[in-house]
């Protein structure tokens, strides 16, 4: 319940570097958040390995698909190097936008090699024991939180372009930007350190 | 406890309060400490069927015994504060501006810290093979408190399964009994297990529960001391008939005992037959969709 | 915060509808006595076959009409000797623990399978049991063999279709209700077996009043 | 969000006529888009489930009815308007911080972006669940009353149980955080607003869905775990289970959004001067919470994905005899879970030590310290979570570390009592309601957290563990400690709310009821645990009975109470309404030097603080805050030049 305001009293504005404030703690702790979703999948990875319950952890015919897997792990490193070069450019107070679609097609790639895993690369079916299980749960998983990446990335990409189009002055375009892309980039290099440890424990160790 | 003895110091000028509290607390102690222990005290569960459970009731005399003089020392000090210290009349006063004591704040954390300590390395203690008080609860595969001869304890397997307790016994050809009726002065080793989901096997005047865990050997030790019968409950919610799942067991002589399972043996021998050979774990048929 | 009032109506609403659907109970089922002795008839299949639970393994009760009543709450007088009847439309799945198939708690410690009386079954072939944990009473049910030429879908079913008929006795203890129920895993498409009709009551698990 | 030079707009009172109403996006188009993504989803989820199990129907099509519950979340998100913004900024848009505050009462129905409209949103919600739970508790009361299950089936008991435990679950852990912290963290720290004010609506509306999502487990066959939805019974439960799943997981998302927002909120809008030791010690309540909820909730978000996934594509994460394990569910589960019974006593602190100063006329005894045992709490919360499993028969070697860390959080908590004890030190006591409910605190949670030590103690947890002693030492803590906490911070902030005194008279007949009917509904439960009778049982040993119906008619009681804080509500608020003034309590705290209800901006300019908000009886102490200056930086010394924080 509160009242409106009263006439006449106009507040004053607020600093336009607070926003950019508030996102980049966010996109901290949201990346912490997201580390914890993840560290419940590493504990389970660990934990169901060592109990190795009924000898079904890992039955022999389990076996990633080692060449998806490096291919999207790539993807996702490429797609952020891609965003650093870009916001580095931001910073420089450049325009930004091949960089930016650079890392949009990246992680839009990443997805789609998923996906095409899923549904064609698989040896082994989500019930062929504990091991199998966290497969596809912390895949699955990852792919949730890779499209929130690929959601700011395009976000960046779109105002980029549209204030390329209308910002009087290229400076006004790049000030838009900047808040923005520092918390993106939080996010970014928080999802690639993940799908590093996911490339590791799921394909790289046995 | 000297909290509040060293607070009067850091409360100003005036130190009658704290003394009053100091003394009003010290009486209602002399008073209702030797109640707990000597009047309440006998009735506080669980009773003395086996040496666990009379190990595990003196641990919670003992507990009651310390919780109380804390309990009093608040209720003391805040009955205390809120008769003296209220304000009477409609207007409104401030106090004195007190922001706090760091003397009083670490004679209280020393304090508490002391009393922490102190049970952590109590019920510590309780969980050593020498002592009898932590061995009732399970224990998983390799017990932490396990009684010197625990190799020469009488081995029996409590199955739980939706919704019904089975106890089999590997010394006696892996007879399978409906009932539980244990040799009174001997060491039991119970190896707890599931075949479906999670149940808790509770021997409540034996002193004893254990988690039925599927795929888990939950070992719980106890030495009966009584002739008599106990409850078995289940303590983990396992679904329909959960509050429904408890049967009763007798504690008898070794004698008694012998001609029971004896008769076992013999009444159950067809059957006993088709049992799986026995094991510290059975895995049910994974998911079993079929009609 | 006119809202509160709505609010209010709102959890009222919702606590009766909660209140309601949580009260509802299967009916009670009278066995029939005569002459010092009850006589109760039951019949297990495969699939209901109607709503609400088309695909459901359940248990049903004849009344002394010759009504068959989808239900699994029994009356039966205290002390009393129950001759109990049932017609086993189902297919063996096995037992869990095998240690069921032993028959407990009957008179004369036997059940008969089509005439042939028997105290220990062969887990594997076990459909269902008919188990009082209370009462020591358990008698597992031999299933139809597989390959059956006119397996029964939907109940009631009549006695044409391929079924095995379990008799057994036993004698009832004083007033109170006992709870009974199977203890094969034979819950069509839940994980261990064990869900859905094993954990309602009115399909595989119910109560015996004894008054 | 990057650019926010447009000034906040003032609102405009006159709500736009109903026709204009009906096409925007709001509450009703909510409810119509849910239940249509609920119907398409499940169809096609029925598709899906046949190609993938190549099942027939069944009623156990657990993969239609878990997307049948995304598409409900997804229409009602729609519906509400939740989805236009990131649309908007997709397409390149500029980011704003405002929305729908300018629709007069119709802001409460729909996505508002004010944290007072929020607030109240949440505090209606959150008393309506609140209710549903509470009339839950009094129907298992009920059914408690004979030794077997009679008028409630034991399998619909078990649901009712579990419904009547999730729900209380659930939305007490948003019952303080959602509206209290919403409302008064900007308010205290001199904000207009929290850090993202749409996540601050999405929280909410998504912990209503999740409310009613729980509800509708009944119509799904109810569900038999309890709060705790231990595997694998939760694997094998009927589809009633998902419900649970997608709920509980809902408010997963909300409560870390929530935390998330509120220490975003505290770390980088602090007015000018409002130094980390003048913070109030509500809002460190308020944080040390969200810290929990941050990184706590991701772990049961988890934990119940797993749980899905073994109920529809059949992985086997709980299932011991195809490689995985039910201590797995364990360990996750209460790694949240003992936390999460922190983020239901934190907020009770940090209530309760807000209003003691001001009822007590003197400073808070020991601010520091206070602070410092709310951060241990929330440190220790994390290392203690296999006391839930002592005798699991997991890890028995570690239990005497468990024990220890158990035992240790008695230190931080004891520093409350003391902080407590001191600021009550020769005092100037006001009984007023708020502070009634605040002593009710220190005398209930003594009795629960001196059960605990029994709890923690393993030789004293065979016999408690799992039985109705756990359940009494719970509702001590929670019941006693937050809830009670809870009330005497609505009767204490309420009038600041909507600018309407409530009733003291029968405030205080409310209070002496509940604290009362309170103790003898729940004490005597430590007897019935130690006598030997486990939890969530319908049926239990006879020589119980005359206890139970004992602790069933009081409990009846207790509900009767919460019924005159309903009136008391409904009579003041909406009946006869009086106007409370800015300061009915003489608090010296930020909020209370504002009009009641509060402009739509807080604040004209940004306050710049002159201490912390505990200055009784100080001598020519200045103001709290200094309101006329012209503003300087939001954030103050939080803020970087660079847009850095810290």
């Amino acid at each position: 319940m509160s009242a409106s305001a009263a006439p006449g009293i106009v507040p004053e504005p607020e600093d336009s570097r607070l926003a950019a404030a508030n996102l980049v703690v966010g996109a901290r702790l949201f990346a912490s958040a997201m580390a914890f979703v993840f560290m419940a999948f590493v504990f389970a990875y660990f934990y169901l390995k060592a109990v190795d319950s009924n000898g079904l952890w890992r039955p022999s015919h389990v076996t990633p698909p080692q060449g998806y897997g490096i291919a999207i792990l790539v993807c996702i490193l490429g797609a952020t190097a891609a965003f650093e070069l870009a916001r580095r450019g931001l910073a420089a107070g450049a325009g930004s936008v091949a960089m930016l679609a650079l890392a949009l097609g990246l992680s839009v790639a990443a997805v789609v090699l998923q996906l095409i895993a899923y549904l064609g690369g698989m040896s082994f079916g989500a019930d062929g024991g504990g091991y199998a299980s966290v497969f596809y749960g912390w895949t699955a998983m990852f792919l949730a939180f890779w499209l929130g990446a690929v959601y700011s990335v395009e976000t960046m990409l779109a105002t980029a372009m549209r204030s390329a189009r209308e910002a009087a002055a290229a400076d006004e375009a790049v000030e838009a930007l900047r808040p923005s892309a520092d918390a993106t980039m939080v996010y970014l290099y928080s999802c690639a350190g993940i799908a590093v440890v996911t490339w590791v424990l799921l394909y790289l160790i046995k | 406890m000297s909290a509040v003895g060293a607070m009067t110091d850091g409360a100003g000028p005036d130190v009658r309060h704290g003394r009053r509290i100091l003394i009003i607390w010290a009486v209602a102690n002399v008073i209702f400490v030797p109640i707990v222990i000597w009047v309440l005290g006998p009735h506080i569960p669980p009773y003395d069927a086996s040496q666990q459970s009379t190990d595990q009731h003196n641990v919670n005399v003992v507990l009651s015994a310390l919780a109380t003089p804390v309990l009093l020392m608040i209720w003391v000090y805040f009955g205390y504060s809120i008769t003296v210290f209220r304000q009477r009349g409609p207007e409104v006063v401030d106090g004195p501006p007190i922001e706090g004591d760091p003397r009083i704040q670490v004679t209280w954390l020393a304090a508490t810290t002391v009393i922490v300590i102190a049970l952590a390395v109590y019920g510590t203690v309780g969980l050593l093979p020498s002592s009898a008080a932590g061995a009732g609860g399970g224990q998983g595969p390799n017990p932490l408190s396990k009684p010197p001869n625990a190799a020469s304890a009488l081995q029996v397997q409590v199955i739980g399964q939706q919704w019904l307790w089975t106890f089999r016994w590997p010394g006696y050809g892996g007879v399978q009994t409906p009932y539980l009726v244990l040799p009174v002065n001997r060491w039991i080793a119970f190896h707890v297990t599931s075949l479906d989901v999670s149940h808790s096997f509770w021997a409540y005047e034996l002193g004893v529960k254990a988690d039925a865990i599927p795929g888990n050997d939950n070992v719980a030790f106890v030495r009966p001391t009584q002739l008599r019968s106990f409850q078995i409950r289940c303590a983990e919610l396992c679904g329909l008939w959960h509050g429904h799942m408890n049967t009763t067991g007798q504690i008898v002589s070794q004698s008694a005992f012998d001609t029971w399972i004896a008769q076992a043996r013999v009444r159950y021998q067809g059957v006993t037959q088709q049992l799986p050979p026995y094991s510290h774990v059975y895995y049910p048929a994974p998911d079993q969709r079929a009609g | 915060m006119g809202i509160l009032v709505a609010a209010t109506v709102l959890v009222v609403a919702v606590f009766f509808y909660i209140a309601d659907f949580l009260a509802v109970a299967p009916p009670v089922l009278a066995a029939s006595t005569q002459n010092g002795a009850s006589t109760l008839t039951l019949q297990t299949v495969p699939a209901y076959g109607h709503a609400p639970e088309p695909d459901w393994v359940t248990y049903l009760g004849l009344d002394s009409n010759g009504h068959w009543h989808h239900t699994t709450i029994y009356q039966l007088p205290a002390h009393t000797l129950v001759h109990v009847t049932l017609y086993q439309f189902d297919s063996a799945s096995g037992l869990r623990n095998p240690f069921l198939a032993q028959v407990r708690g009957t008179a004369g410690g036997i059940a008969s399978v089509d005439g042939k009386s028997f105290s220990v079954l062969n887990g594997d072939d076990a459909s269902h049991t008919f188990t009082v944990p209370d009462l020591g009473l358990s008698v597992p049910l031999k299933g139809v063999p597989a390959g059956a030429k006119n397996p029964c879908s939907a109940a009631p079913c009549a006695l044409s279709f391929d079924h095995t008929t379990i008799r057994f006795s036993f004698v009832t203890p004083g007033p109170g209700v006992y709870r009974w129920q199977c203890f094969v895993p034979c819950a069509a498409q839940f994980f261990y077996g064990f869900g859905g009709p094993m954990q309602t009551i009115g399909w595989m698990s119910g109560e015996l009043k004894v008054v | 969000m990057s650019t926010t030079e447009s000034p906040p707009p003032t609102a405009i009172t006159k709500a736009p006529r109903f026709r204009e109403q009906l096409i925007g996006f709001h509450l009703l188009w909510g409810v119509v888009l849910a239940a249509l993504g609920y119907f398409v989803c499940h169809w096609l989820g029925t598709k899906i489930g046949n190609h993938i199990k190549g099942q027939t129907a069944t009623d156990q099509d657990d993969i239609a009815v878990l997307l049948g519950f995304l598409g409900a979340t997804l229409g009602w998100l729609i519906g509400l308007g939740f989805f236009n913004y990131p649309l908007s900024r997709m397409m390149g848009r500029p980011a704003s911080l405002i929305e729908g505050e300018e629709y007069g009462v119709w802001r409460y129905f729909r996505l508002c972006t004010d944290h007072k409209v929020v607030a109240v949103q949440y505090f209606v919600a959150v008393l309506f669940f609140f209710g549903v739970g509470g009339l839950n508790a009094m129907l298992i009361r009920g059914e408690l009353t004979s030794d077997n299950a009679t008028f409630i089936q034991a399998g619909n008991y078990l649901t009712l149980v579990s419904l009547h435990g999730t729900m209380m679950l659930m939305m007490m852990s948003a019952g303080v955080l959602g509206p209290l912290g919403n409302y008064l963290v900007p308010l205290m720290i001199g904000a207009r607003r929290m850090a993202f004010p749409r996540v601050e609506s999405l929280t909410l509306w998504l912990t209503v869905l999740a409310g009613f999502m729980l509800i509708s487990a009944i119509f799904l066959g109810g569900f038999p775990t309890g709060w705790t939805g231990y595997a694998p019974l939760s694997v094998e439960a009927r589809a009633g289970m998902d419900a649970y799943l997608f709920s509980f997981a809902l408010i997963g998302i909300s409560l870390c959004l929530v935390g998330l927002n509120i220490i975003a909120t505290v770390m980088t809008m602090r007015a000018p001067g409002l130094y980390w030791n003048r913070i109030p010690v509500f809002v460190w309540g308020m944080v040390t919470t969200s810290v929990l909820a941050v990184l706590a909730a991701p772990v049961l978000f988890a934990a119940l994905y797993m749980a899905a996934l073994d109920r529809t594509v059949e992985t086997t994460f709980f299932l011991a005899s195809n490689g995985g394990s039910p201590f797995l569910w364990y360990n996750l589960f209460w790694f949240f879970g003992h936390p999460e019974v922190y983020i239901l006593a934190l907020p009770g602190f940090g209530i309760v030590l807000e209003i003691l100063p001001v009822f007590a006329r003197k400073p808070l005894w020991g601010y520091r310290v206070a602070v410092a045992g709310m951060f241990g709490v929330a440190l220790l919360s994390f290392m203690v979570w296999q006391h839930h499993l002592f005798v699991s028969g997991i890890n028995a070697n570690l239990r005497p570390f468990y024990m220890f860390t158990t035992e240790l959080i008695s230190i931080p908590t004891g520093i409350i009592f003391l902080i407590g004890m001191g600021t009550l030190w020769r005092a100037r006591i006001r009984f007023t309601v708020p502070m009634l409910f605040c002593l009710a605190f220190f005398f209930n949670f003594l009795i629960g957290g001196l059960s605990g030590v029994y709890l923690s103690d393993v030789p004293s947890n065979v016999t408690t563990h799992g039985s109705y002693f756990v359940m009494a030492h719970f509702h001590y803590t929670i019941m006693g400690g937050l809830v009670f906490a809870t009330i005497g911070g609505f009767y204490y902030w309420l009038p600041k709310i909507t600018g309407f005194k409530l009733n003291e008279t029968l405030g205080k007949i409310h209070f002496w009821m509940m604290f009362i009917f309170f103790n003898l509904t729940f004490f005597p439960l430590f007897a019935a645990g130690l006598l030997g009778m486990p939890r969530r049982v319908s049926s239990y040993n006879p020589s119980l009975h005359g206890l139970n119906v004992f602790v069933s008619i009081s409990a009846w009681c207790l509900g009767l109470s919460l019924l005159v804080f309903l009136a008391n509500i409904v009579w003041t608020q909406l009946l006869l309404r009086e106007p409370a003034g800015p300061n009915p309590w003489l608090s010296k705290s930020l909020e209370w030097q504002l009009p009641s209800p509060v402009p739509s901006y807080n604040f004209e300019r940004i306050p710049v603080i002159n201490s912390a908000p505990y200055s009784y009886g100080i001598p020519d102490a200045p103001p709290v805050a200094d309101f006329g200056t012209p503003a300087r930086l939001p954030g103050g010394p939080a803020i970087t030049p660079e847009g850095g924080v810290l």
